[in-house]
């Protein structure tokens, strides 16, 4: 039970190993050479890499040296900038160890500080800088101040392509002695949604339940509906059968214990895949777009998800007897 | 220099003196007269301004008995009320004085937090008093009071009439030797809504060194009488032509805009009788009430004129085809359900907490999925109804609320002994 | 003599005697073995044996310390958290009696509980981690955050078959010397939507008016309880009245004490069941939906259901006319 | 530089110097004559001079004597049931100081203290009737409990007239040697919407930038857009032209520096001014309330409020073509 | 690596230095000849050189006893007005240093402080009136208390045009060596909306990536779409491409990594450079802006922006046929 976690176990430890983000890496292998660097901020979706590459770059920058070169902070976690102030304070105070120009502070979730906040992260930055480089991952560039912004280098992470995930997923099963389907691969692709973090805890967390993990662990333990049965869910909307299709939807919230905000992302996704014409599925994507506001500020997931289906139903109606869309 | 208001310059001595409730206040002597200990303690209750407390006095002061006092502005926790109504009831008055009667006034005014455990405590004084204790309450329903109830004699106090104020009114002001047109007596009786108190104080305020008083002066009097205040309101409201008119009238109003909502929702249906305009006035009163609630919870006060605009002008102007009628407003149902069936509401909660304990559910859900059940048992079948009785453990007053019928109840409560 | 309500006569003692939910009983009966078990979670809809699978599992742990070892609260009856605290401590500081590990405390309706209370119910549950263990029962476990979720076993409770529940209903007619009909178990399952403890509480109402039971007295019976006020509330706005359904609203909320959220889903459940065109349905589907979120977002339940029911009233004219939808 | 703020420098000190509400002053002045009066409830709305009122009258009944005999307890304070039963008795109890009939106790914000406090102050007011007298300052007098109404005559302090604050406003600007213009006064009165304290603080403000105060600079000062120049802005939306009535609005925010909810909120005014359908005026007015709510929830500025002139705009269209609101 | 800030290096020093804003500049010249001057209060938009007028004024004003007489503070960094009070008092009570009449304190920010420490400022206002002058710093003066905007002159600082922006960035490019072509400066001013500040920031930003600053290193570094892409994007949903138009979205997003909230606001720039009647770009707006609010309460990016475009998409076919607007 004791053990590791395989995004951790996995985890690449060199630039060398990581596969993705070439032009990335091949940048910081660079810094690597010069030991000459700037600020960095590394932008980009969730699970695309970002910590596993200020890791490895850390370590294969400092080498031995890597634990008392390298701190590593958490901007939500750590209440407050004051924290964030002390703890780099004593950390940065003090002047490298070995043969490196800088310390390095990694800052996690950096967007989710209050403006306020990075104004005071940016005078630290600029206190500190004879004897540390920070590198600040968020998701989005937008969300950092612009005084900070034009201090870094600003590195973006694009969203793992489902093929390099997939193989990344396999490689991992083997080693691991899993039986990993292809329907298993296709649906961790299908809730990871190109986060490869995800996608390895997916793994790890359905491998627990057998050593055979296919599409119906995969969806077990992510709390998610088979997409199918989503979309047999819309199906009995859109062909009128209103009473089946609101069932069907309480087996989902209810049986599989699904949220209402899953539900709505899930439908959204099938829109695209029904086999109705384009101009109807402009239609429903809106009225989508409404019901999801609804659920974001609070109202009921059954009603609110009754009156979506209400809506395709209908749609199919109107559909069926060629009607305009008014 | 004098500085007595005229509520207590021209507050009855004697018990003669009480107006209206004259008939009160001779049960209250008579009860004092005859109290013994062992005897029940007495609770007056009526509205304000009626003469409970002054009638205590008017009977001690004839009987030459003292008054101890204990009212809403001591603290009533169970250590003072035992420490000085306690000491009080138990102990013989001044040599001086023939009797003493223990006033608790305003027991309405019972603190939850800083008067905790008070009300019991004073069940226990009265259980264990040597001299008679006496009590006022403006509502002696309330339910907290349930059992205090058994411990006492109630006597009622009612409204004065306008009338009866109307005179003590005109004798004040022959005293104080000012001459008062009778419709100024009239209108200045008629706002304190049998308030006897709350009309002399007014006349103080008009009248106090004037000689003449006529209906001129009365301007600056609010109306006490807030019905009539919101029901010229809803007129205002309701007959507007134009959005500012609707929302003057709104602003015209001596009461806040959650009881100002209520009024306007209980009494759309009445003006407007085209279905169109009734689902229009309601939406507007919706999105009205959407804005309350964003101010609520942001405390963005700076929204309110677009809640107050909407449940005005918004449910105004939704009249566009039916006639602006006269209508007898009625107070808003929700609130008025609220209160006459608090008692109830309390019962089935009680019911409901034992339905609880025994089926493993929760009290709204024993009210929802088992009451209705129990009930047609109880009515249908008093001989299985006896028989789960025992087993919740239901008294007779449960017993009577759960069937809702007294013939079916006294059955079961037969059944039972 | 005293006469038991019948969901607690024949409700089930140990797991031994729990007919259905095989694996979830199949899981308990071997945390009574192991006497090691982690804080868990019931979810499902109602009548579906959520409560009796606890207490015959603490009964089965406990043996005769169960009085000692068990605290039932629900989370809608308890006035906020900190009586649920104060409550939880004075039962969890002490240790179990007899020779089990912990006590048990199930916490009923714990959907009900809004964010903030569950978070401060997270770290009571961590408080008294050594000696009690929480079982948290809800209809949506969607509704219940996430860092509680993860702290324990999840078990869905599905709704019971039709027949399941005929099966109870015959059994329990038979003990009580009823004679049951064929057409009267019907109207019971009709009625009680999968939900035995409505059925079986139907069953002994019906009884009381004689002692044959058929479709006749369980419908006199039910005739009295709840959703038909709600379907006679709809109707009357339907048909125009509108201070009488206004009036029945005010019951439904004062005497019955239902929320407007549970207002507004008995009539989105009941628009179904109405004899209108289905477009219509649909209609009213989606402005119960909008009202819906007019209450999360509004002030006052009373104002935004009398709303719902004006636009009922004005529906039905709508409707009478052969006007089309607008 | 050191000056002192016009609106303590100007206020009233005696009866005398109040020149509205003549009424109740002629009242208060007939009290302070017999030094006989009742407990004293005022009501009205902020700004109509209800605590300049008992300040004033106590002043001139107390004289010298004014601060021994008078008590001011005002929303800031602490006003629970504690302070009534004790700090409020102490002071009552004792005899009044000077030769003066009884003290004054005055509770400003009464209809904000807790129903507990006001019950506690009811026998208080009547057993010290010998040494003291209470005044009440409310907005609203129905939030104060019936048995405290009965004991006081209550006075209504009706919202000042335009009239009387232009007065004020000219003759503090005679004593100041300001030369005020009309168009200044016209100015003032629309910033200050009735109150008397606000509008003496922008004509100190105004005249901070020179010693005429005109409309010009009253506009500047206070971050007001010309109402003129908001209904040019609203009209121009009205009539279909969009892109022109946008570059009016960024104009006005450029040149007076307006804020968005500024805006928003000088649009709201004019509403009610436009020569447009009645039932019209409250749609508007309900949908700029929507873009306030959003622009206080972080929505951008500019975005909401094209989307406000988009829909002025749209409702123009309509308008025009005489099509019911839907 | 630890360069200085732009912002700072090519900040004018004196008032003869500052080329805009002349009539502010004249006025304070006036200050400084003669000595005497009232409480300051800036007012305007971001970077349009408020706190460089402050500085330039006092430089001039105190000469080479600058520092000894000049203190700055940011009312949203102290922490509450205590702080703040402190400070001042420790700066103020003293006399000024040479041949001035009193000491200046900038207080940044001062929008950002509650009315209640806006109040406890006053008083502290009052108090040093004779050996400090406060200068406050704000985007909108209304958000400040009327009674210290009464004591106070108020100089409203008007947003930079772009050709006065496009000079100093060309010119701050010479002195640092920059390439920055002509399509550079077009980007720099489309994202910098008239804030001198934000343009030097992104220069110096995108001069980190390489020595030539064009159009694609402004949109990198400021992770912005090129408006180009943008307007394509629109344009394919108008044309009834709803599923393209959704796929351009997603290269947008991943690409540029652009928030929701970032694209929204360039769909919203973009609309009005579309070449559709203007009817249509006000419905555009209005909706636009209810997908903007939508956002910002939280919910999903993804089916948000999806109905965004599915709007547009329906609106395009509208148009096509000619359809009136409904």
């Amino acid at each position: 039970m004791s053990e590791m976690m395989w995004t951790e176990k996995y985890r690449p430890r060199t630039l060398d190993e990581i596969v993705n983000q070439e032009e990335i890496v091949s940048r910081l292998k660079h810094f690597v050479k010069t030991k000459d660097f700037p600020h960095l901020l590394f932008a980009g979706p969730p699970g695309t890499g970002k910590t596993t590459a200020i890791l490895a770059f850390a370590r294969d920058l400092f080498g031995k040296y890597f634990e008392e070169n390298f701190l590593e902070l958490n901007a939500s976690d750590e209440r407050g900038i004051d924290i964030i102030r002390t703890r780099v304070k004593d950390f940065a105070r003090t002047r490298a160890i070995g043969d490196v120009p800088v310390k390095i502070i990694a800052l996690d979730e950096a967007d989710n500080m209050t403006a306020d906040a990075q104004q005071a992260l940016r005078r630290t930055m600029e206190k500190y800088t004879r004897t540390a480089r920070f590198c600040l991952i968020c998701n989005y560039s937008s969300k950092i101040i612009e005084p900070i912004q034009s201090r870094c280098a600003v590195f973006r992470f694009s969203p793992l392509k489902d093929e390099d995930i997939a193989k990344r997923l396999k490689w991992i099963a083997e080693q691991e002695d899993v039986n990993l389907t292809e329907d298993g691969v296709q649906a961790i692709l299908y809730v990871a949604e190109g986060d490869m973090r995800r996608a390895i805890n997916i793994l790890q967390a359905a491998s627990a339940l057998g050593t055979t993990v296919n599409s119906e662990t995969v969806y077990k333990v992510t709390g998610r509906a088979r997409p199918e049965e989503v979309r047999e869910m819309i199906n009995l909307a859109l062909s009128g059968k209103f009473i089946e299709a609101r069932k069907k939807l309480y087996e989902l919230l209810i049986t599989y214990g699904l949220s209402g905000s899953d539900i709505v992302r899930q439908i959204h996704r099938e829109i695209y895949n029904l086999n109705i014409p384009e101009e109807w599925k402009v239609k429903l994507a809106e009225y989508t777009g409404d019901i999801d506001f609804r659920l974001s500020e609070g109202a009921h997931e059954d009603i609110q998800l009754s009156a979506l289906l209400a809506h395709f139903a209908l749609a199919g109606t109107q559909m069926r007897k060629g009607d305009k869309i008014g | 220099m004098s500085a007595i208001p005229w509520t207590e310059k021209y507050a009855p001595r004697r018990v003669s003196e009480i107006v209206r409730n004259t008939e009160a206040a001779m049960k209250l002597l008579r009860l004092v007269k005859e109290w013994k200990p062992g005897s029940k303690g007495i609770l007056l209750y009526g509205p304000p301004g009626t003469g409970k407390t002054v009638s205590v006095y008017a009977v001690a002061n004839e009987l030459n008995y003292e008054v101890i006092e204990m009212n809403a502005s001591d603290t009533r926790n169970v250590q003072n009320v035992m420490r000085i109504a306690g000491s009080a009831a138990m102990q013989a008055p001044l040599f001086a004085k023939r009797g003493r009667i223990v006033l608790i006034d305003e027991i309405d005014g019972l603190s939850g937090r800083e008067d905790r455990g008070g009300l019991g405590a004073i069940i226990k004084v009265i259980k264990n008093a040597r001299v008679p204790v006496v009590l006022t309450a403006n509502d002696p329903w309330d339910p907290r009071f349930a059992s205090l109830r058994q411990y006492c004699k109630l006597i009622e106090y009612k409204r004065l009439t306008m009338w009866d104020v109307v005179k003590v009114l005109r004798s004040i002001c022959q005293k104080e030797g000012i001459i008062a047109d009778n419709e100024v007596l009239k209108e200045i009786a008629k706002n304190a809504e049998g308030d006897l108190r709350s009309a002399i104080n007014d006349l103080q305020a008009l009248a106090e060194g004037r000689k003449r008083l006529t209906k001129g002066m009365l301007g600056i009097l609010a109306r006490r009488d807030r019905e009539k205040n919101i029901f010229e309101v809803l007129r205002m409201l309701f007959s507007a032509k134009t959005a500012r008119m609707a929302t003057f009238a709104l602003s015209t109003a001596d009461v806040d805009y959650e009881m100002l909502m209520r009024w306007i929702s209980e009494n759309i249906p009445y003006h407007m009788n085209d279905v169109e305009e009734l689902a229009k006035a309601y939406d507007a009163l919706s999105r009205a009430d959407v804005f309350l609630g964003r101010i609520k919870r942001e405390q963005n006060w700076k929204l309110l004129p677009y809640a107050f605009e909407l449940m005005s002008a918004g449910v105004a102007l939704a009249r566009t085809k039916s006639k602006f009628k006269f209508v007898k407003y009625s107070f808003p149902s929700l609130l008025r359900e609220l209160k006459s069936s608090k008692e109830q509401r309390d019962l089935q909660k009680k019911v409901g907490e034992k339905i609880k304990k025994r089926c493993h559910t929760s009290v709204t859900r024993a009210i929802n999925d088992f009451l209705p059940f129990i009930r047609t048992i109880f009515r249908s079948n008093p001989e299985m109804g006896a028989k789960m009785a025992r087993w919740f453990r239901f008294n007779e007053e449960e017993i009577a609320f759960i069937t809702g019928d007294s013939k079916s109840s006294k059955e079961i409560i037969k059944l039972l002994r």
